[in-house]
């Protein structure tokens, strides 16, 4: 146990380097120069005070030093929780601008992610259940699986948004609102999120519910649920202890498509304004802000690797086979 | 002697970056003549085939040597041109998406690339008539479509094509019906009259008992007993080789049970950890080797 | 729900004023909410005045207040927190404050704050930096009267400085660093302005209407929205959803195909109601690099200013939004300073014929028959046009103008590197054609002189020039306008007429269209927005930065609520 | 009488058509009596097995009757045939490697399963017949994945024959089984018959020796049909079906050795299922075939018990 | 394993021929199918036989569909239907490279794991680990943000480099069990070596499962370039469906009730990554006689 965990800290470890080097690399060997940018949108006109400018610039972004302090430098910054600064929000510290539209970005994934997965392997364990549904429901998760995030989003932006006005189409609660603990603010903030959720939510469905189906078909199939028919067993017993085998792949499938959920919720906030990362990172790359995106970049990464322990934690907690495969697995 | 094998160990690395390590094979020597059907006998697990694999050069060992006619065994086209062997299973020695006979082709490209189409296929349907196998009934067929103990005679056909010296047979008729069995078995017998050596791996007592002159007997990776055939196991010596042999269901006779060892029998006599030469030819290990 | 960090004084200030609708602060009652976006993307990075370029919405113009305004129609300074300002001697400007003013913490607002602010100016990573340059000391006279003492006298860019530059209060800002006064974010603005920031968020900011301004009796105005909330949208679209929601009353983003909805019926107004429905901001040009072949020759520089066919711009790029640009590429609003005689004699327009014979005249030949023509020597010409990508209209008028520009026999490949590569380009003259408008509309053509002719060349090119056009004469000549008192209009005109004659002979520079002031406003909550007809005001409707002293402030002190 | 089983025909439907792997299978099973089912791989040993218990997607009922205990078993009847399994029927299936849902403990799995047929679970009774076949008890709180396969195999046998069942299937429960093992499973089987936990028993295999040792009664079974079925000593000792005869020759036994007595297979292999031809289906690799085995052969009884399928038994 | 034996017919090639027969009897397969290959002829011969450029303005700008432009106008007076047939042609482009490389980089890392096993294995195991755990999308913000791509092969490379992970990761578990299978062991006794065993013994016995990898991979492609497209960093020249969705989305199409812009290329990805879905399951069903049945 001690060994499959350190194992996998291991990876998540390394995985964790080399994320944050490539992240410190590439604006570093890329064409383009992040001071120029910045220096261009100041409105300075004199060659002296755009040198000046330009020296202070480097300075502060720790441009003008070694490759190698540089390097060391950032990852000291980066484990005093320092990502420099943004240049877009400038002078705002990264690590407050990401601070800021995290907490929307988490009340969106977190929820569509476990929400979706709940409910799509439901979806999935029944429409495996009868023929009938199998081949009428299911292609509905085809196409939803199949959708652009961005191209349900805007569809129901447009519909129940702009033309049907049930729902705010832009922002993370109304405009007309001051946050506080009220239960009015809370409804006014679920009303916003509730498009955003809903496009993200259905896409991933369809996922899970394909996902599940195929599961609980190979599980239906397999040798304890032959034996238990033979014996008699209800098809209720034989169906749920299909569904909790056929659950437990879909937990890793959950941690494997953490990364693609999080693109398309970043897509989604886009679509609607949704104060969260994904806005935010639009903006750092038009406005080339390098340092928020590397931010960003990180903090998703960072939030992909511990949500992916959590859910390697709860695997292991769960299925009994795992544990038995870390005693005496084969390599 | 042909194939020797000397104080031959495997030690598996299992788990993550090999953190534990499981001993298939420890301290084996043995070896096998021209001409000579040794088999292989022992429970599940314990070591039988990793011993095979190791002769056919198909894994390293981790220690001791295996010579074959003086040279180290080594996985090459050189030495399978001598050594080859069959599995278990023989349906799963064919790739399936491909027909039957892409086996004698394999080894045409390989060993025989010089030699003309027509001559090759003649060389194809004499072996496999040796093998008493109708050329016109397998020939250009998958897998599938012929049966396990057609399969596995192809599969001694094609060794045959390489007039091998040595051939490590594995379980080779435990997926086989009692019938074709016997056909193989006696197949095997013949080619032993060719001066094939013939290593016959097993778990089933009565096949090894029906072919080989000498039998060696396997426990957790290690030799218990081993000697003539008719020796083992008319007179079994050690605890294990006797509850083994009455385990085996017989036609005439009932389930006897094989009585305690009690104390050890080789102790004194300085058997432990290695080897006692009970008889001529007959040699037994230490029956508690690991408490001795 | 989002952190909120509300800045300025707690809101039971508000409270106290007896306002209506008090009954929960929390909720910004519709009617006396004005909903503003366009102008920030993202979550407000500072509060900072000195930072004209990114601070949040309104932190110069609402919070922060200049001595003066500008007023585009009538052409004219207005007095803000000066009552008035004038030279005492050539060289000598005195400005005299209004009484009783006092910052948002009650310390009064005086002339050593005055001259604090301009003397910021010093340090040398300030925006302007360069003042310093000609003025030579700033002094507080009294509490009342500074006074300013230059080397030369530069009237036209003192002028705009008057209205440009914030006045922020000494007695917080004097123990702050040079990296503190640029950099800084200035978490509670302490300013003399209309109104202070209630809260900010991600996508946000909240401002909130201060009842003891001091414009309230000196100026009798008073900005009729309670509260302000300038949303950040991160694109166009979402606000024209927002808009079409009604959950937003003015929208200075451009916005493609607004005209249909102003035309059909959904409570839409801008400026005019046909084309180009917006007023003119700035001027968007072609600048060819005038230090690589072809583009140093005026000649060929000409053809390819007759070969655009800007309407197919205007009309297709842009769905008549925008203006095509008179060929000397000044504001409509400069009009008076505009030469007819030089633009009749030497002006150009579009004519692909035209474009032909000018380029054949000076020895440009298609000898190969591609259809394009070659240099003199020979030689191939493949000029590439830059614009940032992902500027989408840039981007269709770039291609448009590839088109264009083929009929005439002149080859132009679109290209979009990224805006950073682009300012790279650009800034080092490593490009053949570029598009740019980063001059706005001012109080004196002089700012775009400068733009066009600004000397010497630098390895950098970063604000001006960026065609490296030289001419020493243009270059004298903008000095002297510099130079000219702005209330002397001929002595501007005789001036700029040279100028423009320059222009239109060499055009280092070719004016392509004029950016709309873009205003969508929404009638449902607010009403009398500026429009060109009737008795509604004529002030720009916009809450960008550096507009609000340019008459949108104004603009917010004459709407009126729908409701009423 | 505890199971009489006439004229069955069961099918599999192919794309080929059908294959007729049971066509036209009688026998009778007394009580208490174990049988021991031997033939050919693919002679329809283990669809015999599933027909009695719970039919596959692809089986088709044809013809025949099944009964047991004086009640027809419905075996074409999913829905019907629930009443009877585990509690008439029961099976210890040939994967009882994988037969248990490998993340419920087993003592969990067992008390849902019981609960499921409407049975309580006595644990004492549980524990008793696990004692029985040698198991100890913490197997119950282990996950089937901890067990060895040995142990799997006996768990299952513990669980199928919870209910007490008249008729246990046990299909190849001991072919994957090492020599050891295999007798310890064998006995515990004859153990559970002794002790009346089942009345009677099928006990599907190809070994005929290990047969023997634990049947009262072999049944051989050749393409589809009933070739010979006697008591185990008889069919051993005097088999009368010519097949039969070359089987038992054909087996090796220790102590016999190529060099001294040479054993000889059967040559030729089975008919196909899919169009099997007329007549005695041995017939093509019988040595004693004559011109009468064009008709099939009637199941004779030419000794008390001892059934035989050949016009030259 | 033997029992199926019997029932398998005998003639020749019959696994080819039965699979053959129950894919043209597969509803999913031929659906998922036909979609695809409809629009993908679309996308290949549609371009010659629309005369108008993608990016050409006519006249006509923001028509609704009609007789003359099929599928309407853009605010520009670009036909749509010109457009949407070129955007097929870089959608699929896209699908081909970026699920071609993420498929050859997935079969070879899987299959060297695979197959070598040990150190080799563990490495190239980590290695799929880290790229797999690292958010792919985000990474091709990252990069694509710094370089400005500029073409669609570009794109789809770079999709194909973050996408592979888990086609490596199925592909290896394949390989290992097939490894253990005893042909391979018979092909070294044979003298081939290890690449001729992967490519002649594993492959060849994967090549449904690879292809259905590949179907996925491409699938996966397409979706990933279109978000890519649409935040602003596809590709800068000519038309993909996701520029013209950017595009659409960007002039406000809905809003100004122009869905016809809007709708057709959104479709058009969906019913390309929709229905290969489906063909999937459906190739799934025609390989694997269990979920035949029932
Ligand atoms: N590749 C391997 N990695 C790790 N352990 C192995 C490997 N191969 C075999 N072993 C272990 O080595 C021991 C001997 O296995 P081997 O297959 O040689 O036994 P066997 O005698 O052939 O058994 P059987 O009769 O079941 O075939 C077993 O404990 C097995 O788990
Ligand atoms: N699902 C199936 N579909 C089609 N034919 C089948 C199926 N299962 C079995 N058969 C065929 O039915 C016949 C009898 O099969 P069965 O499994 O009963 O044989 P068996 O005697 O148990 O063989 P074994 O000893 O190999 O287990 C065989 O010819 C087999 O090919
Ligand atoms: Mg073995
Ligand atoms: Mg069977
Ligand atoms: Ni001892």
């Amino acid at each position: 146990m001690r060994r499959y965990f350190g194992r996998k800290l291991l990876i998540y470890g390394l995985t964790f380097f080399v994320a944050v080097t490539v992240n410190w690399m590439i604006p570093r060997f890329m064409p383009g120069d992040p001071v120029a940018s910045m220096v261009a949108r100041a409105n300075v006109t004199k060659p002296e005070a755009v040198e000046a400018m330009r020296a202070y610039y480097n300075n502060l972004f720790g441009l003008d030093q070694p490759l190698l302090t540089q390097y060391a430098n950032f990852w000291g910054a980066l484990l005093r929780g320092d990502f420099g600064t943004s240049i877009w929000l400038f002078p705002t510290p990264v690590s407050q601008v990401i601070g800021g539209a995290v907490p929307y970005t988490l009340a969106l994934v977190v929820p569509s992610v476990l929400l979706s997965w709940v409910v799509g392997n439901q979806f999935g364990a029944y429409a495996a259940r009868r023929k009938l549904l199998d081949n009428t429901v299911l292609p509905v998760g085809y196409v939803l699986t199949a959708m652009p995030y961005m191209w349900l989003a805007v569809l129901l932006a447009w519909a129940l948004g702009v033309i049907a006005g049930l729902f705010p189409v832009a922002g993370g609660y109304s405009f007309s609102m001051r946050p506080n603990l009220s239960w009015t603010f809370f409804l006014d903030l679920l009303h916003h999120w509730t498009l955003p959720f809903l496009s993200l939510f259905l896409v991933a469905l369809g996922g899970w519910a394909i996902g599940m189906r195929n599961m609980i078909i190979y599980e239906l199939e397999s040798d304890y649920s032959t034996y238990l028919s033979a014996l008699g067993a209800p098809a209720r017993l034989i169906r749920r202890y299909a569904f909790r085998n056929a659950v437990l792949p879909q937990i890793t499938g959950l941690a494997l498509q953490l990364g693609v959920l999080v693109a398309g919720a970043l897509v989604t906030e886009i679509v609607f304004a949704y104060p969260g990362l994904g806005s935010l990172i639009l903006k750092a790359i038009q406005n080339k802000d390098f340092f928020l995106l590397q931010g960003a970049f990180l903090f998703i990464v960072l939030g992909v690797l511990i949500a992916n322990f959590i859910i390697d934690i709860v695997y292991v907690v769960v299925d009994p086979r795992t544990r038995a495969g870390m005693a005496g697995a084969q390599a | 002697m042909m194939l020797r094998l000397d104080h031959v160990t495997k030690v598996f690395r299992i788990g993550a970056f090999g953190g534990r390590t499981v001993t298939a094979v420890k301290d084996v020597s043995f070896d096998v003549a021209p001409g000579e059907v040794v088999s292989l006998i022992g429970e599940s697990g314990s070591g039988k085939s990793t011993l095979g694999r190791l002769i056919l050069g198909l894994s390293r060992a981790t220690g001791g040597t295996i010579t074959f006619d003086g040279r180290p065994a080594r996985a090459g086209k050189d030495y399978y041109r001598d050594v080859q062997g069959i599995f278990q299973d023989p349906f799963s020695s064919f790739n399936p998406v491909f027909k039957a006979d892409r086996v004698f082709a394999m080894i045409k490209e390989s060993y025989h690339p010089g030699v003309p189409e027509g001559e090759w296929a003649e060389r194809v349907r004499t072996a496999l008539r040796d093998v008493r196998l109708n050329p016109d009934q397998v020939l250009g067929k998958f897998p599938h479509q012929l049966s396990g103990g057609q399969l596995q005679r192809l599969l001694i056909a094609r060794a045959l094509l390489l007039e091998i010296r040595l051939l490590v047979a594995d379980e080779i008729t435990s997926m086989l019906d009692a019938s074709t069995r016997i056909d193989v078995l006696n197949l095997l017998a013949e080619l032993k009259t060719r001066g094939l050596g013939v290593l016959y791996i097993t778990h089933d007592l009565s096949l090894g008992n029906y072919l080989a002159e000498r039998t060696i007997v396997l426990r957790e990776g290690a030799v218990v007993e081993m000697g003539p055939t008719g020796d083992v196991f008319g007179d079994p010596l050690h605890p294990y080789t006797r509850e083994l042999l009455s385990a085996v269901p017989r036609l005439h006779e009932d389930w006897a049970d094989a009585e305690d060892p009690g104390t050890c029998l080789y102790h004194e006599r300085g058997a432990s950890g290695g080897l006692l030469e009970a008889a001529p030819g007959h040699l037994v290990a230490c029956a508690r080797s690991k408490t001795c | 729900g989002g952190p909120s960090t509300p800045t300025g004084p707690a809101p039971s200030q508000g409270q106290s004023q007896g306002a209506p609708a008090d009954a929960d602060p929390n909720q910004l009652p519709r009617g006396e909410t004005l909903y503003t976006t366009g102008t920030q993307w993202g979550p407000p990075a500072n509060f900072n005045p000195i930072r004209e370029w990114d601070s949040a919405v309104g932190t110069k113009g609402l919070v922060y207040e200049s001595l003066f305004h500008y007023d585009t129609t009538a052409a004219k300074l207005t007095p803000w927190l000066a009552e008035s300002g004038s030279w005492t001697d050539d060289t000598t400007y005195e400005i005299k404050l209004r009484p009783g003013i006092k910052w948002s913490d009650g310390q009064p607002f005086t002339a050593k704050d005055v001259v604090f602010s301009f003397e910021l100016g010093k340090m040398e990573t300030i925006p302007y930096h360069n003042l310093w340059n000609w003025l030579q000391k700033a002094e507080a006279v009294d509490d009342q009267t500074a006074r300013f003492t230059f080397s030369t006298a530069n009237y036209q860019e003192w002028d705009f400085m008057l209205y440009t530059r914030t006045m922020v209060p000494e007695h917080i800002w004097k123990d702050r660093s040079e990296k503190e006064v640029l950099d800084g974010i200035n978490e509670n603005p302490v300013g003399t302005g209309a109104y202070k920031f209630l809260s900010k968020d991600q996508d946000r900011v909240t401002l909130q209407r201060r009842d003891d301004w001091w414009g309230k009796t000196a100026l009798n105005m008073e900005p009729k929205p309670r509260y302000i909330v300038d949303i950040a949208t991160p694109s166009n679209e979402v606000a024209m959803g927002l808009l079409l929601q009604k959950g937003l009353d003015l929208s200075n983003n451009f916005l493609p195909g607004v005209a249909n909805l102003v035309q059909g019926n959904f409570g839409l107004t801008t400026y005019y109601n046909e084309p180009p429905y917006m007023l003119s901001a700035n001027t968007a040009w072609l600048v060819p690099n005038t230090a690589k072949k072809p583009m140093d020759d005026p000649a060929f520089r000409k053809a390819l200013a007759s070969s655009i066919d800007v309407k197919k711009i205007v009309e297709g790029v842009y769905g008549n939004l925008v203006k095509a640009a008179s060929p000397t590429g000044l504001l409509p609003q400069w009009d008076k300073y505009v030469d007819q005689d030089v633009v009749a004699k030497s002006g150009f327009a579009f004519d692909a014929a035209k474009a032909k014979k000018l380029l054949a005249d000076a020895g440009y030949k298609d000898g190969d028959g591609d259809g394009y023509v070659e240099n003199k020597d020979g030689s191939k010409i493949s000029l590439s046009l830059i614009v940032p990508s992902g500027w989408t209209d840039w981007m269709e008028s770039a291609r448009s103008i590839a088109a264009s520009a083929k009929a005439a026999g002149i080859q132009i490949t679109p290209d979009f590197p990224d805006f950073n590569a682009l300012v790279e380009k650009r800034g080092k003259g490593d490009f053949d054609l570029v598009i740019n408008n980063e001059r706005q509309l001012s109080n004196s053509p002089y700012t775009y002189y400068e733009y066009l002719f600004q000397l010497p060349i630098q390895k950098q090119q970063n604000t001006v020039n960026f065609g490296r056009y030289e001419n020493k004469k243009a270059w004298d000549l903008v000095q002297q306008l510099d130079q000219v008192k702005t209330d002397d209009t001929a002595g501007m005109q005789k001036i700029i007429s040279q100028l423009q004659q320059i222009h239109l002979d060499d055009l280092p520079v070719i004016p392509l269209w004029y950016n709309g002031l873009w205003a969508q406003s929404s009638t449902s909550v607010w009403k009398n927005w500026p429009a060109e007809a009737g008795s509604a005001p004529k002030t720009p409707a916009v809450m960008w930065r550096n507009w609000l002293e340019l008459g949108g402030f104004e603009t917010l002190t004459q709407i009126q609520p729908a409701a009423s | 009488m505890s199971l009489q089983v006439s004229e069955l025909r069961v099918h599999y439907r192919t794309l080929r058509g059908d294959v007729r792997a049971l066509d036209g299978m009688s026998f009778e099973l007394g009580d208490g009596e174990i049988l021991g089912l031997v033939g050919e791989s693919g002679c329809g040993k283990s669809t015999l097995g599933k027909s009695l218990i719970r039919m596959d997607g692809r089986m088709r009922h044809v013809g025949g009757r099944v009964v047991l205990d004086g009640r027809e078993l419905p075996i074409a009847d999913d829905r019907a045939m629930n009443d009877f399994r585990f509690k008439e029927v029961s099976l210890i299936p040939q994967y009882a490697m994988s037969a248990l849902n490998p993340t419920r403990k087993i003592r969990r799995m067992v008390g849902e399963l019981l609960r499921s047929r409407g049975a309580a679970l006595d644990a004492a009774e549980l524990e008793r017949r696990m004692d029985q076949v040698g198991l100890p008890r913490e197997v119950l709180d282990r996950y089937p994945i901890e067990l060895s396969g040995g142990m799997k195999q006996r768990m299952v046998m513990v669980i199928s024959t919870l209910l007490d069942p008249s008729l246990l299937i046990a299909d190849e429960v001991t072919s994957a089984l090492d020599v050891s093992t295999q007798k310890a499973v064998a006995r515990a089987l004859l153990g559970f018959r002794d002790s009346g936990y089942v009345k009677s028993m099928i006990f599907v295999t190809h070994d005929i020796a290990l047969t023997h040792h634990i049947a009262d009664t072999i049944m051989v079974m050749y393409a589809g049909r009933l070739a010979e079925k006697a008591p185990a000593d008889a069919l051993v000792k005097a088999p009368r079906h010519p097949y039969t005869r070359l089987l038992v020759d054909s087996l090796p036994e220790v102590g016999v050795r190529y060099a001294e007595r040479r054993l000889e297979g059967i040559a030729g292999s089975p008919p196909s299922l899919l169009d099997p031809p007329p007549g005695c289906r041995f017939r093509a690799r019988c040595p004693l075939a004559g011109d009468e085995c064009a008709e099939e052969p009637p199941v004779a009884e030419v000794a008390p018990g001892h059934h035989v399928a050949c016009w030259k038994a | 394993m033997t029992t199926i034996q019997e029932a398998v017919p005998r003639e020749r090639a019959a696994v080819r021929r039965e699979a053959l027969y129950f894919a043209v009897r597969n509803g999913k397969l031929m659906t998922g199918l036909t979609i695809v290959l409809a629009l993908l002829l679309l996308g290949l011969i549609g371009p010659l036989f629309v005369a108008a450029a993608p990016n050409e303005y006519s006249v006509k700008a923001m028509s609704p569909p009609t007789g003359e432009h099929w599928f309407g106008t853009t605010t520009f007076g670009q036909d749509i239907f010109a457009q949407f047939v070129h955007g097929l042609r870089a959608t699929f482009a896209v699908g081909v490279v970026g699920g071609g490389i993420a498929a050859v980089i997935g079969m070879v890392v899987g299959f060297v794991a695979g197959y070598v096993g040990g150190l080799v294995d563990e490495v190239l195991n980590m290695l799929t680990n880290i790229v797999l755990v690292i958010p792919s999308l985000a990474v091709l913000l990252i990069v694509n943000a710094y370089l400005g791509i500029r073409s669609v092969a570009v794109q789809g490379l770079f999709i194909g480099l973050t996408q592979w992970p888990w086609a490596a990761r199925a592909i290896r578990a394949q390989t290992f069990s097939l490894r253990t299978r005893e042909f391979v062991d018979l092909a070294r006794m044979s003298g081939s070596g290890t690449g001729r065993i992967i490519a002649r013994e594993i492959a060849p016995n994967m090549s449904s499962y690879l292809f259905m990898t590949f179907i996925l991979l491409f699938g996966g492609s397409v979706l990933i370039a279109s978000s890519l497209d649409f935040i602003g960093l596809g590709p800068t020249e000519g038309v993909s469906l996701g520029l013209m969705l950017q595009n659409a989305n960007q002039w406000s199409a809905l809003q100004l009730g122009m869905w016809w812009w809007f709708v057709p290329p959104g479709a058009a990805i969906t019913a390309i990554v929709g229905a290969l879905y489906v063909a999937n399951v459906g190739l799934d069903e025609v390989f694997n006689p269990k979920l035949r049945e029932t």
